[in-house]
């Protein structure tokens, strides 16, 4: 184990940020306490004791990124199409993450950078994550809201970070996960240490075991999905705050006549118009149809196709959701059957 | 395919704008496969090029930078239309009102012509096929007014079969050239050529004549214009009364006369003139002993007929018409508040032109011989004031009054010849004499009867020993004139008449700032109002002389003939539409729909969703502005055409 | 800010602003040729958003002239229009948007002169706003 | 049983479920809930963390009958809702509670953490032995109430024994600051608010008035007000889309601001142009259920503010 | 210059298109064209390659894209067809284009028909509407390779005889004798010689047998519905029965969410499915 003073934190980044961009977790101007994952200038200030509003996804998944930009040019009669891909290259490091957050990373990676037969992997992830270095930040208390102890290792999750720091007096040990890790700690802002690593959050469990096959055998069951939906305000917030979430639409936009962009956004499936079809037709009609596919989606199909579960415990969705939902209701209620 | 047409307009817009240029860029937008610039768009062989683009590059969109849309999208629409194309694939862009007219520097003009070409392009490439529907028109039409103009065209559109309600407010149709002696320049007796149009009317069978009338209130459209027409309450049943007009001789009650524009005195209860048609008499309550708290019945106890009813109330009819004729023709200005010089009114030998009409006139007051009010004395010297509230920007109106001169020239001729040893002098600024024999007769009422021209302004009147000073300047002379009058006559403006104002705004007519009522184009609708199916006869519109009247009543007629001959009318495709599958059922469409043309429907089980009655829609789009998620778009002006603009014009 | 670079939409209405701007190229009235015109059939399809997308995409201003009060081809189409455009003048400072780069009017199809004045004067009006603030577009930030 | 569970059960006779809340057990505060019967409503509380209005449920429950707890606040989004057509009186119960003042839990949370039982009497909100002073975790609106008697109401539950509590606030904070900048200034703040948006469209669905939702234009591709990129430039117009649409609606009940997760003011706008339509045409919205709201109507003297 | 092959797709950048132009457009009824194009890099035309049934995304840069079964056979070298149907922002986009104009295409995408197991058996193809577009393709290829099959019976539905898609080829398919091709409208129109009658109506009435044989479906909703009943009663089972979907999907590749009908993804397990793949997902369309 290394340690690392509390003053040499501001240092530690302020190298860091000499060849990437540097993410904290700060608190947002004019708000009543609502932090964000920001990039971190020398000097800011960085709230390690809140809740995030927003996981840091955006930093592998932008909110909106471009995926090529286009411009038609004459040819004869007609015309043809010039198509220039976009490859983004970034070098951030992300400070003050949690387990869960980090966790939710290596479940994208299942996804993103997968190389299974028929898949494809998403040059544009591949291009984020791979210049993203995760410090991660050990939870030594919770809220009600945290449920992480659902699943295998709780708050000692060390999966999707680099190097973790775990407080202790006077700073944080730091623990390495990968060589990108490891070279980090190795720097001189950081000392060995023999301290024990203390003794890390016991967060809520809810019961998972068979939850993947309880909920298919709960799915046609709508009226139960209208009951665990019924002050449900269909809002994206649960899907956007969300690490693991991860659909997205695709749009286009001109830029004058002749030239203009592709792009992807975030997109979510609470949203009536996510599998609204032109014709008219929509097959989740309902915010029961679209709940249960997205907790479906979450503990069942992805489970299976990808094997790993679409969500890591880090509660957002039931400490910010505006009609006051907590999901874990619901998956209890399928649990008991 | 879009094909974008740019007209040079001659050298109207090609002046200012490189039309090669502006077709240039327009070629190098995405989906335009022609772009060329034309001579004249408008013309047969511009036409028959678009037509020919329109087949060959097998186009489905067209813009055309020409001249303003109000000029000539509909023949535009009609040349699509010809080459096979739904006429509303078309785009009109202005470069010309819009652009080449309005500025000099080519470059600057060529550029913004571009970018003005660049926005209809975004525009067009929204553009949906549209198609008109059809409604029944009701065949009967309406002419408000019953002057020269109204008659005439009461009289030409019940000559085609089409029947006609004639609505006058006066009790007499006939309008203020029934009060004129003489008519200029042939001198030809103004009663004389009027009178049998009159009768005509009255007994014509297409024609229902409503006296007393007004209009009180509009619905509809065109094709179907409900009405409601107010009869004013008279005290004499029109049917009965034989225009005997012993009511008149017995009634206690003096009355002013308005026929004859105060100079006379008329009763209570009377008949607006001899050649009044209908020939009825008519009560002014107003004037009557009987409404002022006494107990005469004169009128009731000596009426032959029994027709006097003095309970009568006003009755509304509602009628519907299918084309509506504004024929309000005009009023004099008021003078005596804008010209203290004169006198204020104040001096009753200081009298306005109309008023002398009816002392030339042998059925006014004085029996047609001249006599001035003051003293009843045949006036020898009598000077003549033109453009009393016209061309005159001291009291707020330009406008020419377009007959002064020659009435004035008229009335100085008949002076003389009612007066051999009489003198006339004329005040006035210019002299207009540009129709047909005018300046002839202008130039006779010096040369033959004698009368003498100063111009200038008057700028004071004052009595002196039983005559009236007339202060001048002598312009072209330079010098002070000085005239001592026996009777002074001003040539008073033409206003717009009382009441057209309201009635314009119950049409949807729009007024121009002289209170006329305003001609769809000043060229090529002279006769159409803005309001579709509503037209304009004589000097509602402006002030104009009776050939000019007859002949813009005789046009307005042959419009509505044109109109209703066909019993159905095509609505117009531009209406509103909703998608009622994402309609709410909010309606804030038809709280803020001025026609009434959005109802409720149940598209499906516990659903209300608006729809639009096509017929009714006059595609406004107020309610698509109103409407939060878009649902009803009014074809032609969708929000999507809407935003295209909006970013193409920034772009 | 030189007077050639400003972008001003108007929104007229078909019966009487945009014939009162007809009217004013045929009377040859010379005028800046900052404004875009797009017809619309009367001010009350103005939707005030049509405005607030015109400032979106970067427009130095925007006038919307109608028929005047009473004059309405539709009847009461610019009544609606001048209770929307007058809340969202007044919204404009909210927005941070100088409300001076806002205008709605009513110009008859006969105030061809009253058109042209009022054209020169916005864009004169448009052009102080922008020299004292330069017209600041709402940024998109898209990787 | 308390007199306000039992009026809720007694509104079961003529209704098919009433709209109130329970407590959260892993929140701590209040939460909206659908009672379906009467013993479900054993659960129902109320207390000064009801921040929600569950007014925003009854469109979508057109067809049944609804029993619903308002507060004042909450009783002006029915009556706007009534005097749109959007709701049938005939079909809806309201329950009218007199409000406490309601606490910001987001404001309260940042004093407290997430998930504390909160307790609320003599002028202080206490939580696990700490305490703070009501005024400074009230809501906003809250602050110099106007509507603590619901305008529309069918049964009286009780609640709070006298009118809310803090005076009107001085503009202070974000208000204050606001009030003081510049054109330009403001600009400035409304791209930095709006770069933060995520276009969750919290703000919309949380709103009682916003009963178009799936078909809202904010979010729709046709014609396109606003493409879906999550950016400033777009997230302004979309929201300026439901600003615009809330002109003459917004009863101010401040459940946008509430719901958004990134914390935009969007209240600033809407308290700006609601004052404005009180000042141009006197017109509070939900003032009444017959009440015709002004941009659907007009005044051919409005020219009396002057045209431009 | 890469000697390499490539397909319609680039491995690398999955959601980036190839530049395509459009030879030739067939106005196959009212509201449905086909587009005939090629590749712009001629390398990728020379070497694509797919399976009856596979789809890809055609769009129009600043416009969008939408996903199209392809409707021309395998063995067709000179061109790859889309059939398109007018319903949306982007098919109405398409729906302006004209030959000589640039699209951009990602495709092949997703699983075609496993046609190697059905050798040797009896295959029944029950096509409604623009749902024809994907068993035109599969009815060519088997056509191709006519002898591996056993016999072959294709049902054709539409609502007027108007919309009745590929008229050229109905002509050719009814005209040889070893497919039996029965093309049939909703009601009796003027100038229809040919079947009248919903499709389960018309396979009721001349019933396939289900021994040894494989059904492959296509068609709106309604009509899929109540052709899978027929199919059943008359005795085929859920893993004989195939069918494609059509739905709303954006990466096409498995990641944007969306078109899953469960655990399955149409755009990378489907869009071909047999129906105990789907189990009772088809009967509510609800998922």
């Amino acid at each position: 184990m290394r340690f690392i003073a509390e003053e040499n934190i501001p240092r530690l980044l302020g190298r860091l940020a000499a060849n990437a961009a540097v993410w904290a977790p700060q608190v947002v101007k004019d708000t009543v306490n609502t932090v964000l994952f920001a990039p971190w200038r020398a000097g800011g200030e960085i709230e390690t004791g809140a809740y995030s509003a927003l996981s840091a996804k955006e930093l592998v998944l932008p909110a909106t990124e471009r995926l090529f930009s286009y411009r038609y040019r004459r040819a004869g009669e007609g015309e043809r199409i010039g198509i220039k891909g976009c490859a983004p290259q970034e070098r951030v490091v992300i400070f003050g993450m949690r387990a869960c957050d980090a966790k939710a990373l290596a479940v994208l990676d299942a996804l993103f950078l997968s190389r299974s037969a028929g898949s494809y992997n998403d040059p544009y992830y591949q291009g984020r994550r791979s210049g993203l270095t995760v410090i991660t930040l050990a939870c030594t208390s919770c809220d009600s809201a945290c449920f992480c102890s659902s699943f295998e290792k709780g708050a000692a999750e060390t999966a999707g970070s680099d190097l973790i720091f775990y407080p202790v007096s006077g700073g944080y040990l730091a623990g390495p996960v990968s060589e990108k890790g490891k070279e980090l700690a190795a720097v001189d802002l950081f000392q060995d240490s023999s301290q024990e690593k203390p003794g890390l959050a016991k967060t809520a469990k809810v019961e998972l075991v068979g939850i993947q096959q309880r909920l298919l055998e709960r799915f046609d069951d709508i009226d139960f999905w209208r009951l665990a939906t019924e002050v449900c305000l269909s809002c994206g917030y649960c899907s956007y705050a969300c690490p693991a979430c991860h659909c997205f639409n695709i749009f286009d936009e001109t830029d004058g006549d002749r030239a203009g962009g592709r792009y992807r956004c975030w997109d979510a499936c609470m949203f009536y118009a996510y599998t609204l079809e032109s014709s008219g037709h929509n097959p989740r009609p309902e915010a029961a149809h679209r709940y249960r596919n997205r907790l479906a989606h979450k503990f069942s199909y992805f489970p299976l196709n990808r094997g790993e579960i679409l969500c890591t415990g880090c509660g957002r969705c039931i400490r910010g959701c505006p009609a006051g939902l907590d999901f874990r209701d619901v998956i209890r209620a399928v649990s008991a059957g | 395919m879009i094909g974008v047409f740019i007209c040079q307009c001659g050298t109207n817009i090609s002046a200012t704008v490189d039309t090669g240029k502006v077709a240039q860029a327009a070629a190098a937008m995405r989906g335009v496969a022609d772009a060329e610039s034309i001579q004249y768009a408008c013309s047969d062989p511009g036409q028959a090029a678009i037509a020919a683009a329109i087949r060959h590059k097998r186009l489905d969109r067209v813009v055309i930078g020409a001249c303003s849309p109000r000029m000539h999208e509909a023949t535009f629409r009609r040349a699509l239309d010809r080459a096979g194309l739904n006429p509303f694939m078309l785009e009109m862009v202005n470069i010309r009102e819009h652009c080449s007219w309005i500025h000099s520097d080519v470059d600057q003009a060529t550029e913004k012509a571009a970018g003005l070409v660049r926005k209809g392009i975004a525009r067009v490439r929204h553009h949906l096929p549209l198609s008109a529907g059809k409604t029944a028109a009701v065949r009967r039409a309406l002419v408000v007014g019953g002057g020269i103009a109204g008659i005439q065209a009461a009289l030409d559109i019940a000559a085609a079969g089409i029947p006609v309600t004639l609505v006058e407010k006066s009790p007499t149709i006939g309008g203020n050239m029934a009060r004129l002696d003489k008519t200029f320049p042939t001198l030809d007796c103004s009663s004389c050529i009027l009178t049998p149009l009159m009768v005509e009317v009255k007994q014509h069978e297409n024609i229902e004549l409503m006296v007393n009338s007004e209009v009180d209130d509009v619905h509809g459209h065109v094709g179907n214009f409900e009405v409601d027409i107010r009869r004013k309450a008279t005290c004499v049943d029109e049917k009965k009364c034989s225009g005997c007009m012993i009511c008149q001789e017995k009634c206690p009650a003096k009355a002013p006369d308005d026929f004859n524009a105060g100079m006379g005195q008329s009763k209570a209860i009377s008949v607006a003139s001899p050649q009044a048609v209908p020939l009825v008499a008519s009560l002014r309550k107003e004037h009557c002993r009987r409404f002022s708290g006494g107990k005469c019945r004169v009128c009731q106890k000596l009426c032959p007929a029994g027709a006097v009813d003095y309970g009568q109330q006003d009755e509304v009819v509602r009628q519907s018409f299918g084309a509506v004729v504004a024929a309000t023709g005009y009023g004099f200005y008021d003078w005596t508040g804008a010209y203290p010089t004169y006198g204020m009114g104040l001096y009753p030998d200081v009298i306005t032109s109309l008023q002398y009409e009816r002392l030339l006139s042998a059925s006014g007051p004085t029996g047609g011989h001249i006599r001035r009010p003051s003293d009843g004395a045949e006036p020898r010297q009598v000077v003549f004031i033109s453009c009393i509230g016209s061309r005159d920007e001291s009291v707020g109106r330009p406008q020419c009054c377009s007959v002064g001169c020659m009435y004035i020239a008229k009335q100085a001729i008949l002076t003389k010849e009612h007066i051999p040893d009489s003198q006339s002098y004329i005040f006035y600024i210019d002299m207009r004499a540009g129709g047909k024999n005018y300046e002839e007769f202008a130039r006779r009422a010096q040369t033959r009867y004698g009368t003498l021209y100063i111009r200038g302004r008057v700028g004071k009147i004052f009595p002196r020993w039983g005559k009236l000073v007339v202060m001048g300047t002598d312009t072209l002379v330079g010098d002070q004139v000085e005239i001592e009058a026996d009777l002074v006559v001003l040539a008073t403006g033409l206003t717009a008449s009382d009441g057209a104002g309201g009635l314009a705004r119950k049409f949807n007519i729009s007024c121009d700032e002289n209170g006329f009522m305003a001609e769809g184009h000043p060229k090529l609708k002279p006769v159409e109002a803005e309001a579709a199916g509503v037209f304009l006869a004589g000097a509602c519109q402006g002030p104009k002389d009776i050939p000019a009247t007859v002949a813009q009543a005789g046009a307005a007629a042959a419009k509505v003939i044109g109109l209703l001959s066909r019993g159905e009318l095509e609505t117009s495709p531009m209406v509103a539409a909703v998608s009622q599958s994402k309609c709410s059922g909010c309606f804030k469409c038809r709280d803020v729909c001025p026609f009434g043309a959005i109802e409720d429907e149940r598209p499906a089980a516990g659903r209300t969703a608006a729809r639009v009655l096509a017929s009714l829609c006059r595609g406004c789009g107020i309610c698509s502005a109103a409407c939060p998620p878009g649902v009803i778009s009014l074809s032609g002006y969708t929000d999507k055409q809407l935003l295209a603009e909006v970013v193409a014009a920034l772009r | 800010m030189p007077r050639e670079t400003l972008k001003i939409v108007g929104f007229l209405c078909n019966w009487c602003s945009y014939a009162g701007a007809d009217m004013a190229g045929m009377a040859r009235m010379r005028q800046p040729d900052s404004l875009r015109i797009i017809r619309v059939p009367c001010s009350g399809r103005v939707d005030p958003l049509l405005v607030l997308k015109a400032f979106q995409e970067g427009a130095d201003g925007v006038l919307v002239s109608g028929c005047h009060p009473g004059d309405c081809h539709y009847g009461n189409g610019n009544y609606f229009a001048r209770r929307r455009l007058e809340l969202l003048k007044r919204m404009l400072p909210v927005l941070g948007i100088d409300p001076g780069r806002f205008h709605y009017t009513w110009v008859s199809a006969s105030e061809g002169a009253r058109w042209a004045r009022l054209v020169e004067e916005f864009t004169g009006q448009v052009e102080r706003v922008q020299e004292a603030q330069p017209n600041l577009k709402i940024q998109s930030r898209i990787p | 049983m308390n007199e306000f569970v039992q009026t809720i059960k007694q509104t079961f006779k003529e209704v098919d479920l009433v709209l109130g809340w329970v407590r959260s057990p892993a929140a701590g505060v209040a939460v909206p809930a659908c009672f379906h019967t009467p013993a479900q409503a054993d659960d129902a509380v109320f207390d000064s963390t009801c921040m929600h209005n569950l007014v925003v449920h009854l469109p979508r429950l057109a067809g049944k009958k609804v029993g619903i707890v308002a507060k004042g606040c909450d009783a002006r989004s029915i009556a706007q809702l009534v005097a749109e057509h959007a709701v049938d009186r005939s079909r809806v119960i309201v329950i009218g509670v007199h409000c406490p003042g309601m606490i910001d839990v987001k404001k309260a949370w940042r004093c407290f953490g997430f998930g504390k039982r909160i307790s609320d009497a003599g002028g202080r909100v206490a939580m696990e032995g700490k305490t703070v002073a009501r005024e400074e975790v009230l809501l906003q609106k809250c602050r110099g109430c106007r509507d603590w008697e619901p305008v529309i109401c069918d049964v009286t539950a009780g609640g709070a024994t006298k009118a809310a509590t803090a005076p009107p606030a001085e503009p202070a904070g974000i208000r204050k600051r606001f009030a003081a900048m510049s054109p330009a200034e403001r600009r400035q703040f409304w791209q930095d608010q709006f770069s933060r948006c995520i276009r969750c469209y919290a703000c919309r669905e949380a709103c009682p008035l916003c009963f178009c939702r799936d078909q809202c234009a904010m979010q729709a591709r046709d014609p396109g007000w606003a493409t879906a990129a999550i950016d400033a430039s777009q997230s302004w117009m979309a929201q300026l889309i439901r600003i615009s649409h809330m002109a003459g609606r917004c009863s101010g009940c401040e459940e946008c601001e509430r719901a958004c997760p990134v914390g935009i003011p969007l209240m600033l706008l809407l308290e700006e142009q609601n004052a404005v339509i009180e000042e141009l045409f006197g017109y509070r919205a939900g003032a009444g259920p017959e009440v015709k709201p002004p941009l659907l109507t007009f005044n051919i003297k409005d020219d009396a503010w002057g045209e431009s | 210059m890469s000697t390499v092959p490539r397909k319609g797709i680039k491995a690398a950048e999955p959601l980036v298109p190839e530049p395509a132009t459009i030879i030739d457009v067939i106005k196959e009824g009212p509201n449905i064209r086909s587009f005939r194009l090629i590749f712009d890099d001629p390398g990728i035309t020379t070497a694509f390659s797919f399976a009856p049934g596979q789809i890809g995304l055609m769009g129009i840069p600043g416009v969008g894209e939408s996903t199209f079964a392809i409707s021309s056979p395998p063995s067709q070298r000179d061109y790859i067809q889309f059939s398109v149907m007018k319903t949306g922002f982007v098919t109405s986009a398409i729906h302006e284009l004209a030959a000589g104009d640039a699209v951009a295409v990602r495709a092949p995408l997703g699983c075609g028909f496993p046609v190697d197991s059905w050798k040797g058996k009896n295959i029944l193809i029950v096509g409604g509407g623009i749902g024809m577009a994907p068993l035109r393709s599969l009815l060519m290829h088997i056509l191709d390779r006519r002898k591996e099959f056993g016999s072959l019976r294709v049902f054709y539905g539409a609502r007027t005889p108007a919309d009745l898609c590929f008229a050229g080829d109905r002509v050719q398919w009814e005209n040889r004798d070893d497919i039996e091709f029965i093309a049939t409208v909703d009601e009796k129109h003027p100038g229809w010689s040919g079947h009248t009658g919903l499709v389960p109506q018309v396979i009721a009435a001349q019933p396939p047998a289900p021994e040894n044989a494989v059904a492959v479906t296509c068609g709106p909703p309604v009509m899929i519905k109540y052709t899978l009943a027929a199919l059943q009663q008359l005795g085929f089972t859920e893993a004989q029965i195939y069918t494609t979907l059509e739905r709303k999907m954006k990466c096409g590749i498995g990641l944007c969410g969306r078109c899953n009908i469960g655990a399955k993804y149409v755009c990378i397990d489907g869009p071909v499915f047999s129906l105990d793949e789907l189990k009772n997902r088809m009967v509510d369309g609800r998922w």
